[in-house]
């Protein structure tokens, strides 16, 4: 049985400076209601990592329009020009990665790999700084794990157990992110008694804390 | 040809590389209209690597469901038999080349088959997104674009712009033909009637292979 | 719409010398038919990768009891104790690898990575003759992917389209094995018309024939 | 004590290491004995490698479901609550430190922390299975086993058959007594009063250290 708390409780697990990863893809399978939480309480500095810079008002484009991102990591910016102007001006440190690479970097993270080799990026700029390792005559990149203090993660139904499914193309990067933090808290849209053992998208070994509220 | 002309002629000749069964991923712009025009014998499995393959048409206003949404941010909908997967399958698949054909626009590809399609030094950078694990992985990457950017050539000798990927296009196909790139070289393929030889390879800053090309299929 | 042929055909699809993915866990999730069909056929040489050597009645234990098994790649042999004979008097080959090694290096060959490091096996032969990188001041070997020319997979119920699940712990190696071989054959239980879209396990682009029978 | 009792006997001490909420792997033989053994005010989370969290007790001869095993192939069940999953992401799970606590016996285990329990030169080998990553991925290791095979110590300077993994073992617990590996020497944290510590030491090739260690609880 996971501990529910109540969106008043999430201001005991967030503090400035912290990295968090947050699940959705352009805002869909983003957990609004947590975001709109970190921005009434305005914790600062955040290390964001996310497949996007979301929109001005959607996902985690809101954190960033009010300045509370320190460093996205992200593999597109684009419908999101706020964050576009705060990067080229320098205001917000941005780390853009492919997202074949990025989701393949969070998943080190959270199966306790050190790394892995991609052809992706070879010849591009992406390569620069990291190092190439040769293997059956072809050149790869290591690409190296990727973890963060938090997850905030959209459950479309999750169980009493604290079991997790995802709906449609809300999935995306949530499954993956919630094996890769030390704390991950589900935001979720409705709770059931129990979720089809064979079906079950996240295992409830890895959530931490439920919230309900979500849309 | 107008704008609209133009598009269409590229998505109709894009859309015959298909074959039955074929695995497609369909980037944003011009190469998303392709799935309008697939011949009506071919079935084609369109990915999206948010994650799902089974694309199917965008829904009515009335019908949108906002938890469906392509790699563009759209909602569209799902074919019957079509499925949904995480990011992590999804790239999988694209790394793993299980998908086919991808078909992407570009701002510059050269003739050893590298692509610029993500940076123009000085203007704002969105970011790569999906499109470097998409022609890494994918079997067969289809350039669908306009020959030139208003006048200036776009298929080069060599790309100037930073790269997407380095030797992966295979095919280029704009309104005036349609180029494989094989062992460094461009061989025009197919060329648009309306555009003499020396028009095509005065458009195009590579010298092209030009061996008895067909013309292409005019109807659109 | 994918092909269903018949148990006959499969004769068309194997040949001396291939090698062979086979999905199962001590036998559970092995599709036992198709099994039965390569010892009938006789096929010889074949190379077999499989989580273990299964039973001397069961799983790919009937393969390598007829002796048509020339290497073995598997996590652990000893419920068989005819592969132990056959390994040690030098009649088959064997090369056995950690089981959570033998499954990324399975999923890094249907993925397209070049390899992954894993702390697993630092400090025993299991590293002997591997690349040792360092990274973070901790030591990781380097494994490289693995792909066969075919995939046998037990699927419990698939659909009209060739969409895949898995029940219970028959799972196991299964849906990672349809992605690292050229040619995916599936042996299943049961055929319904469509499987719920959010909880397909393999989809149908992996499979390129079903053959009924499965029990 | 006899062999059934010492394997209890040790099985209940195991079982004490473990918090509220644990996942927890039991390797086969005595350390999947633990399972019985657990307080009733303890609710742990049993992983079995082959593909699921949530292991219950085995099943009645009639309600034997063959889709559901454990790690050792053995007909189970599943508690509520429990779910199943392939074979990548039980690694994943293992590997990446989410399961707390695995127990495992051994051949041999050294005051670095390295065990053997895979090879015996000369012997058939059966192979590593799932052990090497258990080892490597979770958080605690614990040994349950025997203190002596036949009266040769199994608790060495040095590990002297092929290793399993190197610096990896947190626990030991015999019918001996409980030592805890911390920082290259083995620490006597309790003992069984059945024996002295001489007697310890004696069936121990690695020296123990023996500081102030309190007496186990001899109820079982």
């Amino acid at each position: 049985m996971k501990e529910i708390i109540k969106i008043d409780d999430l201001k005991f697990h967030v503090f400035d400076g912290m990295s968090i990863m947050v699940g959705g893809f352009m805002a869909v399978g983003t957990p609004e209601f947590l975001i709109d939480e970190l921005v009434q309480l305005g914790v600062k500095n955040l290390t964001i990592i996310c497949n996007d810079a979301g929109f001005v008002d959607r996902g985690v484009g809101k954190l960033i329009v009010n300045g509370q991102v320190h460093k996205l990591i992200a593999s597109h910016i684009g419908l999101n020009p706020e964050a576009g102007r705060l990067m080229s001006e320098g205001l917000m440190e941005c780390e853009l990665i492919p997202q074949g690479t990025l989701i393949e970097r969070i998943r080190c993270g959270g199966s306790g790999l050190g790394g892995f080799l991609t052809p992706t990026g070879i010849g591009t700029i992406v390569e620069e700084g990291k190092k190439i390792i040769q293997s059956e005559g072809k050149d790869y990149i290591l690409e190296l794990p990727l973890r963060a203090d938090l997850a905030l993660i959209e459950g479309t139904t999750v169980d009493q157990f604290g079991n997790v499914l995802y709906t449609k193309t809300t999935r995306n990067f949530n499954p993956v992110m919630a094996t890769a933090t030390d704390k991950v808290i589900v935001g979720a849209r409705k709770m059931i008694e129990s979720i089809d053992p064979d079906c079950v998208m996240t295992p409830h070994i890895f959530v931490d804390y439920m919230i309900m509220g979500g849309q | 040809m107008d704008k609209l002309q133009i598009r269409n002629f590229i998505a109709t000749r894009v859309a015959k590389e298909f074959h039955n069964g074929d695995v497609v991923n369909l980037g944003i712009g011009l190469p998303t209209a392709v799935a309008n025009f697939i011949p009506k014998d071919i079935k084609i499995h369109l990915q999206s690597e948010n994650g799902l393959i089974g694309l199917g048409p965008q829904p009515n206003e009335d019908d949108i469901d906002y938890d469906i949404t392509n790699a563009g941010g759209q909602p569209v909908t799902l074919i019957e038999g079509g499925m949904y997967f995480d990011s992590s399958t999804s790239f999988g698949i694209i790394r793993g080349g299980h998908v086919d054909v991808t078909v992407l626009g570009s701002l510059q590809v050269d003739q050893t088959g590298s692509l610029a399609n993500w940076i123009i030094p000085g203007k704002m950078v969105p970011g790569m997104g999906g499109a470097m694990d998409l022609v890494t992985g994918a079997k067969k990457v289809i350039i669908a674009m306009t020959h030139t950017n208003n006048g200036k050539p776009k298929i080069l000798e060599k790309c100037t712009l930073p790269l997407t990927a380095k030797n992966q296009v295979n095919l280029i196909i704009t309104e005036m033909g349609v180029m494989e790139i094989r062992e460094g070289k461009i061989h025009l393929l197919e060329y648009n009637p309306l555009f003499t030889f020396e028009e095509i390879q005065e458009a195009t800053q590579a010298t092209l292979v030009i061996d008895h090309p067909i013309k292409m299929d005019m109807e659109v």
